[in-house]
């Protein structure tokens, strides 16, 4: 199996359980303040079975970081970030490693199960405003031929513009839709979550 | 905010191993899947009833876990939706040749886990039915929302489908009868303080000492208004117009009433409460024949409560009055 | 401290009406003595039983008036003794020709309502017997206290002297059990935060975040010692130490065990602190028959909770078990 | 029926209702802060059932003042006050005026239904801390043949004085009392209920 999709694991569940009472607190303005400690306790169980997942092949081990998610995390971060996982892993079948290629499609799938599971697109004020531009511009910048640390690093730019661009939005959807008019003004934790994620493995594959 | 608390991660699992110890004939505990369940089911003649939700509501839903109630109950962390893992599981070890029943209260995080939780079930060929709770009228119904939110109504649905399993209802009564339940439940809550969850160590929101939240959830979430602290009576004023002017209540309707705690709220004060709402009712001709004080679904120690009304007919009526042996008594 | 209230000096009576509004079957109230009592009594083959003590200790103890359990009840205003003219009128509205019971908080303030208002009411040809309870443990015996403070142990002296009446049992009988009872019951409470009387409007002490109060009484008294907060079982542990080690406990024995929330704790805290205590009892050797986790007697909001053991024999056993009909659900 | 009586009592009530939250407070500190609130119910009592007393003879007047505090307030407060008011309506019995010798009379049986209810004396940090020596002062000045204001005054400095005085001494009666060694360095709240009325008492009659 390829180092890199260890490596970017490895980097989104450090980055989660580093930001655990940041996340929380974003979550807390509109929200009901537990998406940090949510997600926390999936990326905890990851790292805590780490040594035993299943390496064989890298669709075999996304689906093993999914259901580590979806038990050990309840509601709509466990669902929809182990969709997200099981999609990426469906995508790579018994492929033996991932290559440039493949990474576009990987996240375009767990894209469309987030919306389905989610029942929620662009517009919505969710971490789907940070993610959906943030691999348009991935693909964009792999189209174009750029390098490693290049594509990810437009991609991070990319997703913290859209993060802050929720703040003017309306809640659609999760708890905070709830509040109506008073989730204006506010930032999406799930997006800014995605821009921190994204930073954080640009900035890890150029140390 | 201070609390009784060990390492705060351990908060839900001491609560429960409480509980069993508390029960050790009624009542068993599954670590692995925050799992309440009663000792002697699944049964052969009996639906099996079970609710996920979050923690931080109690007595509901871990302490509603008994004869003539729930059969078993999986919370999630404290205000957490249940992983849909946990549901799965529960669903398996309880289910019964008569099916299982599930009661969701209508939040999207709870909705996802026991979608997927019941896919799973129903592949192993479980027969599952689900009965969604929504009797929160300070929510909108919106194309934005996934609608209102199920609160303290939930303790009517519960105690009555209980009540049918254990007369050998099936799963398609007893899901009808949630569903009656749920047609003729209305609830509206608010707030004096917010609550802080044990592991985020910090209030969700904080109030001044002369504001209040109206149409405040069971999970912190702030409400729908921000107004100043009024006199208890003018509270009840408002959430009773609230409640009892949403459909299906009019003038000779026999109801049950609930002043439901939030968990914070001394039991003085919820009968000073009960009192203007009882009144209340007379005056619009609503006939009282239940009612019920104290604390049935809280957010944690929040200090504040909900109102609700139940229209009542003679089965409902005695399908809340059947026995049922809990871990605490809440009826 | 913001709660739900109208005019501050109508609390208690605005409290009572509800209580009575939601009992209309069971409970009468009689406002000129702050009186709830049973609506079926006197009878000429029963004692009635009474209890005064102060308002805000609820559901002690106007929420345990009912059938098996308190005849009568008539507090004083928050955290005050009642008038002794309220403990004479009662007495004589409740009279039976086998006499009343009065149960007595041992505190200065009820003692002396209590023996005046029973020598008025002697001085009518009523019988009249008096257990004092003083469960706790916080306060040492001394020359200069009227000794020990009577809190949540009360219940237990209720519960059992009210099942002994509907027995039939005699004045001299029910005496006697309820003096049993006080010398098998030990409690000790603690707190995390003080409590406002709604007249007062003010907390009656403050403690910051990080301390705890140790010792506590149920006025918000300030008990013997005011340390740096700990852990859950940290405090469990310090209150059972003080409880189990002061006779009669020892190895062996067959014990009630409770976990008393003082108003402003929520559920799940008082659980986790019952699954520590459980477990430092069967450490101890001591046999846990029967359980209780919920609010007894509590100190308006306060957040803290105390511990009580009871040393049990088979006839206490019993009388503990035997139903009560009371507007809320202790037991 | 003398007015002084009347006056006095008017000017008792009066000044507890005044001083109802300050009262309050004092008890708060080592007891159970319900003193002042106590006290006010039971003057509150008193002024509202005002122009329908009894005030035939002023043993029967100060027997009615009894009884309504006794009806309306609770345990140590209710118990003490009225036992004072009924034992100086007793003193009286059907005199048809007071005179200056019925004063002290009237209150050392005040002070000895209070001592024998209370189970209390001197030195256990109570209200007769204040009152026994203040009730001294009141009987030298009368003595000493002083008018009617300088007697009142005495006694009011000496209130004063012995009611600072409670300050280091340890509570021996009363919920203070649970405290221990706590109620040292605080003022108890009765005695200096008693210096307050004392002075306003004082001051009334001067003015
Ligand atoms: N239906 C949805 N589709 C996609 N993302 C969603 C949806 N609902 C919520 N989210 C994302 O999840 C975040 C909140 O997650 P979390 O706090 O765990 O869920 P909950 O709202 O149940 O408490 C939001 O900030 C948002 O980005
Ligand atoms: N046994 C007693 N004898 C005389 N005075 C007492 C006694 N106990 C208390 N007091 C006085 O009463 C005051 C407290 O009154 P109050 O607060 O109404 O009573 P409680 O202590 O029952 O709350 C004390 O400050 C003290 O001066
Ligand atoms: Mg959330
Ligand atoms: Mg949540
Ligand atoms: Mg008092
Ligand atoms: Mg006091």
């Amino acid at each position: 199996m390829s180092k890199d999709v260890e490596f970017v694991v490895r980097t989104i569940a450090d980055t989660v359980l580093l930001n655990e009472a940041y996340f929380s607190e974003l979550d807390g303005v509109v929200g009901d303040g537990d998406f940090g400690y949510s997600i926390a306790r999936g990326f905890e169980k990851v790292l805590g079975e780490w040594d035993n997942i299943d390496r064989s092949l890298p669709g075999n081990f996304l689906k093993k970081i999914s259901s580590l998610i979806i038990s050990a995390v309840g509601g709509v971060s466990g669902t929809l970030w182990g969709t997200a996982f099981l999609r990426a892993g469906m995508v790579m079948g018994t492929k033996e490693a991932i290559t440039q290629e493949d990474i576009v499609p990987m996240f375009r799938s767990a894209i469309e199960g987030i919306k389905k599971r989610g029942n929620s697109d662009l517009g919505d004020k969710t971490l789907l405003d940070a993610l959906i531009p943030a691999v348009g511009a991935l693909e964009k910048a792999i189209n174009e031929g750029k390098t490693g640390s290049q594509i990810l690093e437009e991609a991070a730019v990319v997703a913290r513009e859209q993060a802050e661009a929720t703040r003017p939005m309306l809640a659609k959807r999760g708890r905070a839709a709830y509040t109506g008019e008073r989730s204006i003004g506010t930032l999406d934790a799930g997006a800014v979550a995605m821009a921190v994620l994204f930073e954080a493995v640009s900035q890890a594959w150029k140390d | 905010m201070k609390r009784f608390v060990n390492d705060p991660k351990d908060f839900v699992p001491e609560m429960l191993k409480g509980i069993a110890l508390a029960n050790p004939k009624t009542l068993k505990y599954i670590p692995e899947y925050n799992l309440i369940m009663r000792t002697d089911i699944p049964m052969d003649n009996k639906v099996s009833i079970m609710q996920g939700s979050g923690s931080g509501h109690e007595p509901a839903h871990v302490m509603t876990v008994g004869k003539g109630m729930l059969d078993a109950a999986c919370p999630g962390n404290v205000f957490a939706a249940p992983p849909a893992d946990f549901v799965y599981n529960t669903t398996k070890l309880e289910s019964s040749p008569m099916g299982v029943l599930h009661l969701l209260n209508n939040y999207t995080g709870d909705t996802m886990s026991f979608e997927m939780g019941r896919e799973m079930a129903e592949a192993e060929g479980i027969e599952v039915r689900t009965v969604t709770i929504n009797d929160d009228v300070a929510v909108k119904d919106s194309l934005y929302t996934i609608g209102r939110r199920g609160v303290a109504g939930n303790f009517f649905v519960m105690k009555a489908v209980g009540a049918a399993s254990e007369q050998g209802k099936n799963l398609a009564e007893l899901e009808a009868i949630g569903n009656h339940v749920v047609a003729n439940v209305r609830t509206m809550g608010m707030s004096l303080t917010g609550c802080t969850p044990p592991a985020k160590g910090s209030p969700i929101f904080t109030l001044a000492e002369d504001e209040m939240e109206m149409g405040i959830g069971i999970h912190g979430e702030p409400g729908r208004k921000r107004v100043k602290l009024a006199p208890a009576n003018a509270i009840v004023d408002e959430l009773f117009e609230a409640v009892s002017s949403d459909l299906p209540y009019k003038a000779g309707d026999e109801v049950a009433l609930m002043i439901n705690g939030m968990g914070g709220t001394p039991i003085s004060e919820l009968y000073i409460l009960y009192a203007h709402a009882h009144e209340l009712c007379e005056k619009k001709g609503l006939k009282i024949k239940r009612n019920y004080v104290g604390e049935y679904c809280t957010s944690l120690e929040m200090a504040g409560f909900s109102l609700t009304l139940l229209k009542l007919d003679p089965e409902l009526e005695a399908l809340l009055a059947a026995p049922a042996e809990i871990a605490i008594r809440v009826f």
